[in-house]
Protein backbone atom coordinates (compact mmCIF):
# COMPACT_ATOMS: atom_id res chain seq x y z
CA UNK A 1 0.00 0.00 0.00
CA UNK A 2 1.05 3.53 -0.86
CA UNK A 3 -0.32 6.40 0.39
CA UNK A 4 0.98 9.90 -0.62
CA UNK A 5 -0.68 13.60 0.38
CA UNK A 6 1.40 16.09 -1.37
CA UNK A 7 1.52 19.66 -2.45
CA UNK A 8 3.40 18.58 -5.59
CA UNK A 9 2.25 17.71 -8.97
CA UNK A 10 2.69 14.09 -9.73
CA UNK A 11 3.38 12.23 -13.47
CA UNK A 12 0.22 9.80 -13.24
CA UNK A 13 1.83 7.69 -16.18
CA UNK A 14 5.26 7.57 -14.31
CA UNK A 15 3.04 6.35 -11.46
CA UNK A 16 1.05 3.63 -13.34
CA UNK A 17 5.05 2.58 -14.66
CA UNK A 18 6.14 2.06 -10.99
CA UNK A 19 3.13 0.67 -9.62
CA UNK A 20 3.97 -2.86 -8.66
CA UNK A 21 1.17 -5.27 -9.40
CA UNK A 22 2.72 -8.27 -7.90
CA UNK A 23 2.57 -10.99 -9.79
CA UNK A 24 -1.45 -9.85 -10.71
CA UNK A 25 -2.55 -9.61 -14.37
CA UNK A 26 -5.23 -6.60 -13.84
CA UNK A 27 -4.10 -3.04 -13.04
CA UNK A 28 -6.74 -0.10 -12.55
CA UNK A 29 -6.22 3.52 -12.87
CA UNK A 30 -8.45 6.47 -11.84
CA UNK A 31 -6.61 9.69 -12.41
CA UNK A 32 -8.94 13.15 -11.80
CA UNK A 33 -7.95 16.31 -13.52
CA UNK A 34 -8.96 19.86 -12.21
CA UNK A 35 -11.75 20.49 -14.92
CA UNK A 36 -11.84 24.29 -16.53
CA UNK A 37 -15.58 25.70 -15.50
CA UNK A 38 -17.77 28.46 -16.69
CA UNK A 39 -15.86 31.12 -16.58
CA UNK A 40 -12.88 30.71 -16.86
CA UNK A 41 -11.44 28.50 -13.89
CA UNK A 42 -7.92 31.09 -12.27
CA UNK A 43 -7.42 28.51 -9.78
CA UNK A 44 -8.56 25.46 -8.02
CA UNK A 45 -7.17 25.52 -4.04
CA UNK A 46 -7.52 22.66 -2.12
CA UNK A 47 -7.68 22.90 1.56
CA UNK A 48 -7.02 19.62 4.09
CA UNK A 49 -6.59 18.23 7.24
CA UNK A 50 -2.90 17.51 8.09
CA UNK A 51 -3.19 15.60 10.84
CA UNK A 52 -5.93 13.23 9.05
CA UNK A 53 -5.78 13.35 5.70
CA UNK A 54 -3.00 10.14 5.82
CA UNK A 55 -4.74 8.43 8.13
CA UNK A 56 -8.35 8.93 6.57
CA UNK A 57 -6.68 7.87 3.04
CA UNK A 58 -4.84 4.52 5.08
CA UNK A 59 -8.27 3.67 7.12
CA UNK A 60 -10.36 3.72 3.02
CA UNK A 61 -7.53 1.97 1.16
CA UNK A 62 -7.37 -0.55 4.20
CA UNK A 63 -11.09 -1.25 3.74
CA UNK A 64 -10.68 -1.74 -0.08
CA UNK A 65 -8.17 -4.31 1.20
CA UNK A 66 -10.87 -6.38 3.52
CA UNK A 67 -13.14 -6.96 0.79
CA UNK A 68 -10.83 -7.64 -2.42
CA UNK A 69 -7.86 -9.73 -3.23
CA UNK A 70 -5.64 -7.00 -3.98
CA UNK A 71 -1.68 -7.19 -4.48
CA UNK A 72 -1.00 -3.68 -4.45
CA UNK A 73 -3.21 -0.16 -3.92
CA UNK A 74 -1.69 3.25 -4.75
CA UNK A 75 -3.68 6.40 -3.24
CA UNK A 76 -2.52 9.90 -4.38
CA UNK A 77 -3.91 12.83 -3.46
CA UNK A 78 -2.94 16.49 -3.76
CA UNK A 79 -3.63 19.67 -2.11
CA UNK A 80 -2.61 23.51 -2.53
CA UNK A 81 -3.30 25.43 -5.46
CA UNK A 82 -4.00 23.82 -9.04
CA UNK A 83 -4.77 25.23 -11.98
CA UNK A 84 -6.71 23.70 -14.65
CA UNK A 85 -5.52 20.15 -16.24
CA UNK A 86 -3.63 19.21 -13.60
CA UNK A 87 -3.90 16.10 -11.93
CA UNK A 88 -5.47 16.74 -9.12
CA UNK A 89 -5.24 12.81 -7.75
CA UNK A 90 -4.92 9.13 -8.40
CA UNK A 91 -5.79 5.71 -6.97
CA UNK A 92 -4.41 2.55 -8.41
CA UNK A 93 -5.31 -0.94 -8.07
CA UNK A 94 -3.77 -4.58 -8.77
CA UNK A 95 -5.54 -8.01 -8.54
CA UNK A 96 -5.67 -11.40 -10.11
CA UNK A 97 -9.50 -10.12 -11.04
CA UNK A 98 -10.26 -7.78 -13.15
CA UNK A 99 -13.46 -6.73 -11.45
CA UNK A 100 -11.69 -6.64 -8.02
CA UNK A 101 -9.37 -4.33 -9.57
CA UNK A 102 -11.94 -2.15 -11.17
CA UNK A 103 -14.65 -2.38 -7.81
CA UNK A 104 -12.18 -1.68 -5.67
CA UNK A 105 -11.14 1.25 -7.20
CA UNK A 106 -14.40 2.27 -7.72
CA UNK A 107 -14.80 2.04 -4.07
CA UNK A 108 -11.93 3.89 -3.11
CA UNK A 109 -13.06 7.09 -5.06
CA UNK A 110 -16.85 7.04 -3.62
CA UNK A 111 -15.19 6.79 -0.28
CA UNK A 112 -12.25 9.86 -1.43
CA UNK A 113 -15.40 12.14 -2.48
CA UNK A 114 -17.04 12.31 0.80
CA UNK A 115 -15.05 10.70 3.78
CA UNK A 116 -11.44 12.29 2.74
CA UNK A 117 -10.83 15.65 4.55
CA UNK A 118 -10.28 17.57 1.16
CA UNK A 119 -12.36 21.03 0.33
CA UNK A 120 -11.89 22.70 -3.18
CA UNK A 121 -12.75 26.04 -3.62
CA UNK A 122 -12.64 27.15 -7.15
CA UNK A 123 -11.76 30.80 -8.46
CA UNK A 124 -12.96 32.35 -11.19
CA UNK A 125 -12.85 35.92 -12.36
CA UNK A 126 -16.61 36.26 -10.93
CA UNK A 127 -14.98 34.93 -7.59
CA UNK A 128 -14.42 32.32 -5.18
CA UNK A 129 -16.71 28.81 -4.80
CA UNK A 130 -16.21 26.53 -2.37
CA UNK A 131 -16.78 23.38 -4.32
CA UNK A 132 -20.08 21.51 -3.05
CA UNK A 133 -20.94 17.89 -2.31
CA UNK A 134 -23.92 16.28 -3.93
CA UNK A 135 -26.38 14.06 -3.04
CA UNK A 136 -25.23 11.57 -5.61
CA UNK A 137 -21.63 11.12 -3.90
CA UNK A 138 -23.09 10.54 -0.68
CA UNK A 139 -25.67 8.12 -1.85
CA UNK A 140 -22.62 5.91 -4.17
CA UNK A 141 -21.60 5.09 -0.88
CA UNK A 142 -24.47 3.30 0.00
CA UNK A 143 -23.72 0.67 -2.85
CA UNK A 144 -20.61 -0.87 -0.91
CA UNK B 1 -9.10 21.78 23.65
CA UNK B 2 -8.18 22.51 20.06
CA UNK B 3 -11.09 23.28 17.84
CA UNK B 4 -9.93 23.49 14.68
CA UNK B 5 -12.03 24.90 11.34
CA UNK B 6 -11.86 24.48 7.53
CA UNK B 7 -13.38 25.78 3.90
CA UNK B 8 -16.23 28.58 4.74
CA UNK B 9 -16.40 27.38 8.46
CA UNK B 10 -12.78 28.77 8.62
CA UNK B 11 -13.63 31.56 6.76
CA UNK B 12 -16.79 32.42 8.67
CA UNK B 13 -15.29 32.28 12.13
CA UNK B 14 -12.56 34.24 10.57
CA UNK B 15 -9.46 31.68 12.10
CA UNK B 16 -8.39 28.31 11.44
CA UNK B 17 -7.88 27.13 14.89
CA UNK B 18 -8.29 27.80 18.59
CA UNK B 19 -7.89 26.67 22.01
CA UNK B 20 -10.86 26.56 24.08
CA UNK B 21 -11.91 25.75 27.87
CA UNK B 22 -14.99 24.49 27.95
CA UNK B 23 -17.14 22.21 29.78
CA UNK B 24 -19.60 21.18 27.36
CA UNK B 25 -19.83 17.46 27.41
CA UNK B 26 -20.71 16.64 23.83
CA UNK B 27 -19.64 18.15 20.60
CA UNK B 28 -23.38 19.51 20.26
CA UNK B 29 -23.18 21.52 23.77
CA UNK B 30 -19.91 22.70 22.19
CA UNK B 31 -21.58 24.27 19.04
CA UNK B 32 -24.13 25.85 21.21
CA UNK B 33 -21.35 27.28 23.36
CA UNK B 34 -19.90 28.68 20.56
CA UNK B 35 -22.89 29.39 18.75
CA UNK B 36 -24.09 32.06 21.88
CA UNK B 37 -20.14 34.01 21.77
CA UNK B 38 -20.06 35.93 18.53
CA UNK B 39 -22.62 36.16 15.39
CA UNK B 40 -19.61 35.05 13.39
CA UNK B 41 -19.83 31.43 15.36
CA UNK B 42 -23.39 31.59 14.61
CA UNK B 43 -22.93 32.59 11.02
CA UNK B 44 -20.80 29.59 10.76
CA UNK B 45 -22.74 27.04 12.71
CA UNK B 46 -26.44 28.01 11.96
CA UNK B 47 -27.43 25.09 9.54
CA UNK B 48 -25.98 21.98 11.43
CA UNK B 49 -27.22 19.71 8.94
CA UNK B 50 -24.41 21.39 6.34
CA UNK B 51 -21.54 20.69 9.10
CA UNK B 52 -19.22 17.37 9.96
CA UNK B 53 -17.34 17.38 13.02
CA UNK B 54 -14.14 15.19 13.48
CA UNK B 55 -13.11 14.42 16.63
CA UNK B 56 -9.79 13.35 17.77
CA UNK B 57 -9.18 13.57 13.57
CA UNK B 58 -11.78 10.78 13.66
CA UNK B 59 -14.94 11.25 11.58
CA UNK B 60 -17.52 11.79 14.20
CA UNK B 61 -21.38 12.70 15.35
CA UNK B 62 -22.85 15.72 16.87
CA UNK B 63 -23.81 14.07 20.27
CA UNK B 64 -20.10 12.53 20.65
CA UNK B 65 -18.71 12.75 23.73
CA UNK B 66 -15.95 15.46 24.57
CA UNK B 67 -14.36 13.41 27.54
CA UNK B 68 -10.30 13.24 27.16
CA UNK B 69 -10.94 15.05 23.68
CA UNK B 70 -7.87 17.02 22.38
CA UNK B 71 -8.87 18.22 19.42
CA UNK B 72 -12.43 19.08 17.48
CA UNK B 73 -12.74 19.83 13.75
CA UNK B 74 -15.58 21.23 12.30
CA UNK B 75 -15.96 21.19 8.74
CA UNK B 76 -18.37 21.29 5.46
CA UNK B 77 -19.42 17.82 3.33
CA UNK B 78 -15.85 16.66 2.25
CA UNK B 79 -15.35 17.26 -1.84
CA UNK B 80 -11.56 14.93 -2.12
CA UNK B 81 -11.40 13.05 -4.99
CA UNK C 1 -11.40 7.34 -30.42
CA UNK C 2 -8.09 5.24 -30.61
CA UNK C 3 -8.16 1.80 -31.74
CA UNK C 4 -4.26 -0.18 -32.28
CA UNK C 5 -3.74 -3.48 -32.89
CA UNK C 6 -0.17 -4.47 -32.41
CA UNK C 7 2.62 -7.00 -32.19
CA UNK C 8 5.08 -4.43 -30.83
CA UNK C 9 4.80 -3.86 -26.73
CA UNK C 10 3.85 -0.71 -25.81
CA UNK C 11 4.57 1.83 -22.81
CA UNK C 12 1.46 1.78 -20.49
CA UNK C 13 2.39 4.84 -18.78
CA UNK C 14 3.25 6.93 -21.78
CA UNK C 15 -0.23 6.27 -23.17
CA UNK C 16 -2.00 7.38 -19.92
CA UNK C 17 0.45 10.93 -20.34
CA UNK C 18 -0.81 10.51 -24.13
CA UNK C 19 -4.55 10.26 -23.55
CA UNK C 20 -6.58 12.99 -24.21
CA UNK C 21 -9.20 13.75 -21.76
CA UNK C 22 -10.78 16.03 -23.87
CA UNK C 23 -11.65 18.86 -21.04
CA UNK C 24 -12.92 15.86 -18.84
CA UNK C 25 -11.48 15.64 -15.27
CA UNK C 26 -12.11 11.70 -14.91
CA UNK C 27 -9.31 8.88 -16.40
CA UNK C 28 -9.73 5.09 -15.85
CA UNK C 29 -7.31 2.51 -17.38
CA UNK C 30 -7.28 -1.22 -17.59
CA UNK C 31 -4.02 -2.64 -18.23
CA UNK C 32 -3.70 -6.13 -18.32
CA UNK C 33 -0.37 -7.80 -17.67
CA UNK C 34 0.91 -11.66 -18.50
CA UNK C 35 0.82 -13.54 -15.76
CA UNK C 36 2.96 -16.54 -14.74
CA UNK C 37 1.14 -19.95 -14.27
CA UNK C 38 2.24 -22.66 -12.47
CA UNK C 39 5.05 -24.55 -14.02
CA UNK C 40 6.32 -21.63 -15.04
CA UNK C 41 5.32 -19.62 -17.98
CA UNK C 42 7.73 -19.79 -21.10
CA UNK C 43 5.46 -17.84 -23.30
CA UNK C 44 2.33 -16.26 -24.88
CA UNK C 45 1.21 -16.63 -27.92
CA UNK C 46 -1.56 -14.47 -29.14
CA UNK C 47 -3.18 -15.49 -32.22
CA UNK C 48 -5.71 -12.75 -33.76
CA UNK C 49 -8.16 -12.54 -36.67
CA UNK C 50 -6.06 -9.90 -38.77
CA UNK C 51 -9.06 -8.92 -41.13
CA UNK C 52 -11.72 -8.95 -38.12
CA UNK C 53 -10.00 -7.57 -35.16
CA UNK C 54 -9.51 -4.27 -35.58
CA UNK C 55 -13.23 -3.82 -37.00
CA UNK C 56 -14.29 -5.88 -33.62
CA UNK C 57 -12.64 -3.69 -31.53
CA UNK C 58 -14.12 -0.42 -33.29
CA UNK C 59 -17.40 -1.69 -32.73
CA UNK C 60 -17.00 -2.29 -29.04
CA UNK C 61 -15.25 0.89 -28.51
CA UNK C 62 -18.36 3.08 -30.51
CA UNK C 63 -21.19 0.35 -28.48
CA UNK C 64 -19.13 1.72 -25.04
CA UNK C 65 -19.52 5.74 -26.17
CA UNK C 66 -23.41 5.18 -27.49
CA UNK C 67 -23.85 4.08 -23.66
CA UNK C 68 -21.83 6.64 -22.09
CA UNK C 69 -21.07 10.37 -22.10
CA UNK C 70 -17.46 9.75 -22.88
CA UNK C 71 -14.85 12.21 -24.10
CA UNK C 72 -12.44 9.82 -25.32
CA UNK C 73 -11.52 6.17 -25.49
CA UNK C 74 -8.23 4.47 -26.41
CA UNK C 75 -8.04 0.43 -27.30
CA UNK C 76 -4.64 -1.73 -27.57
CA UNK C 77 -4.39 -5.13 -27.78
CA UNK C 78 -1.44 -6.94 -28.70
CA UNK C 79 -0.93 -10.25 -30.61
CA UNK C 80 2.30 -12.51 -31.20
CA UNK C 81 4.91 -13.96 -28.22
CA UNK C 82 4.53 -12.53 -24.95
CA UNK C 83 6.60 -13.28 -21.82
CA UNK C 84 5.19 -12.62 -18.34
CA UNK C 85 4.75 -9.47 -16.66
CA UNK C 86 4.49 -7.47 -20.53
CA UNK C 87 1.34 -5.38 -21.02
CA UNK C 88 -1.07 -7.38 -23.26
CA UNK C 89 -3.44 -4.55 -23.32
CA UNK C 90 -5.37 -1.43 -22.47
CA UNK C 91 -7.89 0.32 -22.04
CA UNK C 92 -8.49 3.77 -21.07
CA UNK C 93 -11.85 6.22 -20.83
CA UNK C 94 -12.81 9.79 -20.09
CA UNK C 95 -15.74 11.09 -19.09
CA UNK C 96 -17.26 14.19 -16.98
CA UNK C 97 -18.83 11.59 -14.62
CA UNK C 98 -16.27 9.31 -12.75
CA UNK C 99 -18.69 6.57 -12.98
CA UNK C 100 -19.36 6.61 -16.93
CA UNK C 101 -15.21 6.35 -17.14
CA UNK C 102 -15.41 3.12 -14.60
CA UNK C 103 -18.53 1.68 -16.40
CA UNK C 104 -17.14 2.03 -19.82
CA UNK C 105 -13.72 0.65 -19.15
CA UNK C 106 -15.27 -2.60 -17.78
CA UNK C 107 -17.88 -3.09 -20.24
CA UNK C 108 -14.87 -2.93 -22.58
CA UNK C 109 -12.95 -5.12 -20.79
CA UNK C 110 -15.75 -7.75 -20.44
CA UNK C 111 -15.91 -7.41 -24.32
CA UNK C 112 -13.09 -7.58 -25.24
CA UNK C 113 -12.42 -10.93 -23.23
CA UNK C 114 -15.40 -13.16 -24.61
CA UNK C 115 -16.01 -10.59 -27.87
CA UNK C 116 -12.35 -9.54 -29.91
CA UNK C 117 -10.78 -12.53 -31.86
CA UNK C 118 -7.91 -13.13 -29.98
CA UNK C 119 -7.20 -16.83 -28.47
CA UNK C 120 -4.06 -16.88 -26.14
CA UNK C 121 -1.66 -20.11 -25.63
CA UNK C 122 0.63 -20.64 -22.92
CA UNK C 123 3.37 -22.73 -23.09
CA UNK C 124 4.90 -24.22 -20.26
CA UNK C 125 7.54 -26.85 -19.48
CA UNK C 126 5.06 -29.53 -19.26
CA UNK C 127 3.55 -28.13 -22.71
CA UNK C 128 0.91 -25.56 -24.66
CA UNK C 129 -2.38 -25.18 -23.31
CA UNK C 130 -5.12 -22.84 -25.12
CA UNK C 131 -6.18 -20.59 -22.13
CA UNK C 132 -10.08 -21.55 -22.57
CA UNK C 133 -12.75 -19.24 -21.86
CA UNK C 134 -14.81 -19.08 -19.37
CA UNK C 135 -18.64 -19.37 -17.78
CA UNK C 136 -17.92 -16.11 -15.33
CA UNK C 137 -16.58 -14.27 -18.30
CA UNK C 138 -19.72 -15.21 -20.68
CA UNK C 139 -22.00 -13.92 -17.88
CA UNK C 140 -20.32 -10.90 -17.07
CA UNK C 141 -21.56 -9.80 -20.66
CA UNK C 142 -25.29 -10.24 -19.17
CA UNK C 143 -25.18 -7.17 -17.01
CA UNK C 144 -24.95 -4.77 -19.51
CA UNK D 1 -15.45 -18.94 -50.60
CA UNK D 2 -12.12 -18.98 -47.76
CA UNK D 3 -12.44 -20.98 -44.43
CA UNK D 4 -10.37 -20.02 -41.82
CA UNK D 5 -9.66 -21.66 -38.80
CA UNK D 6 -8.11 -20.24 -35.79
CA UNK D 7 -6.45 -21.52 -32.53
CA UNK D 8 -6.90 -25.12 -31.41
CA UNK D 9 -9.15 -25.41 -34.45
CA UNK D 10 -6.33 -24.32 -37.23
CA UNK D 11 -4.59 -26.60 -35.19
CA UNK D 12 -6.71 -29.99 -35.36
CA UNK D 13 -7.48 -29.30 -39.09
CA UNK D 14 -3.47 -28.92 -39.96
CA UNK D 15 -4.06 -25.39 -41.82
CA UNK D 16 -4.73 -21.60 -41.40
CA UNK D 17 -7.53 -21.17 -44.23
CA UNK D 18 -8.38 -23.03 -47.64
CA UNK D 19 -10.67 -22.00 -50.95
CA UNK D 20 -13.58 -24.41 -50.84
CA UNK D 21 -16.10 -24.81 -53.35
CA UNK D 22 -19.59 -25.83 -51.68
CA UNK D 23 -23.30 -25.72 -52.27
CA UNK D 24 -23.63 -25.55 -48.52
CA UNK D 25 -26.83 -23.03 -47.69
CA UNK D 26 -25.76 -22.84 -44.45
CA UNK D 27 -22.79 -22.81 -42.02
CA UNK D 28 -24.50 -26.19 -40.49
CA UNK D 29 -24.00 -27.48 -43.91
CA UNK D 30 -21.02 -26.70 -44.68
CA UNK D 31 -19.43 -28.38 -40.96
CA UNK D 32 -21.60 -31.51 -41.90
CA UNK D 33 -19.80 -31.18 -45.42
CA UNK D 34 -16.41 -30.77 -43.69
CA UNK D 35 -16.82 -33.55 -41.06
CA UNK D 36 -17.77 -35.95 -43.68
CA UNK D 37 -14.62 -35.39 -45.16
CA UNK D 38 -11.75 -36.52 -43.21
CA UNK D 39 -10.52 -37.32 -39.59
CA UNK D 40 -9.12 -34.00 -39.00
CA UNK D 41 -12.23 -32.16 -39.59
CA UNK D 42 -14.51 -34.67 -37.41
CA UNK D 43 -11.91 -34.15 -34.27
CA UNK D 44 -12.74 -29.94 -35.20
CA UNK D 45 -16.21 -29.92 -35.33
CA UNK D 46 -16.78 -32.45 -33.24
CA UNK D 47 -18.26 -30.73 -30.40
CA UNK D 48 -20.49 -27.70 -32.06
CA UNK D 49 -20.87 -25.94 -28.67
CA UNK D 50 -16.98 -25.47 -28.32
CA UNK D 51 -17.17 -23.28 -31.67
CA UNK D 52 -17.71 -20.06 -32.56
CA UNK D 53 -17.94 -18.73 -35.86
CA UNK D 54 -17.98 -15.30 -38.12
CA UNK D 55 -19.36 -14.42 -41.43
CA UNK D 56 -17.38 -12.17 -43.52
CA UNK D 57 -15.60 -11.30 -40.42
CA UNK D 58 -18.89 -10.77 -37.85
CA UNK D 59 -19.79 -12.88 -35.20
CA UNK D 60 -22.61 -15.22 -36.68
CA UNK D 61 -24.53 -18.39 -35.66
CA UNK D 62 -24.26 -22.01 -37.18
CA UNK D 63 -27.62 -21.30 -39.04
CA UNK D 64 -26.37 -18.51 -40.92
CA UNK D 65 -26.90 -18.25 -44.66
CA UNK D 66 -23.94 -19.00 -47.13
CA UNK D 67 -25.22 -16.65 -50.02
CA UNK D 68 -22.77 -14.38 -51.42
CA UNK D 69 -20.66 -14.71 -48.16
CA UNK D 70 -16.68 -14.72 -49.17
CA UNK D 71 -15.15 -15.97 -45.94
CA UNK D 72 -16.19 -18.21 -43.25
CA UNK D 73 -13.79 -18.23 -39.88
CA UNK D 74 -14.64 -21.03 -37.40
CA UNK D 75 -12.59 -21.48 -33.47
CA UNK D 76 -13.08 -21.75 -30.34
CA UNK D 77 -14.39 -18.91 -27.66
CA UNK D 78 -12.33 -16.33 -27.35
CA UNK D 79 -10.24 -14.98 -24.58
CA UNK D 80 -8.63 -11.67 -25.45
CA UNK D 81 -8.08 -8.64 -22.65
Amino acid sequence: MDIRVQQERFDAGAELNGFDPNGAGAVVTFTGLVRDVAGGLEEMLIEHYPAMTEKALREIAAEAEARWQLSNVLVIHRFGSLQPDEPIMMVATASRHRDAAFEAATFLMDYLKSRAPFWKKETTATGENWVESTVKDEEALKRW
Amino acid sequence: MNVVYFAWVRERIGLPHEQITTDAATVAELVDELRAREARYEAAFADISALRVAVDQELSDFDASLKDVREVAFFPPMTGG
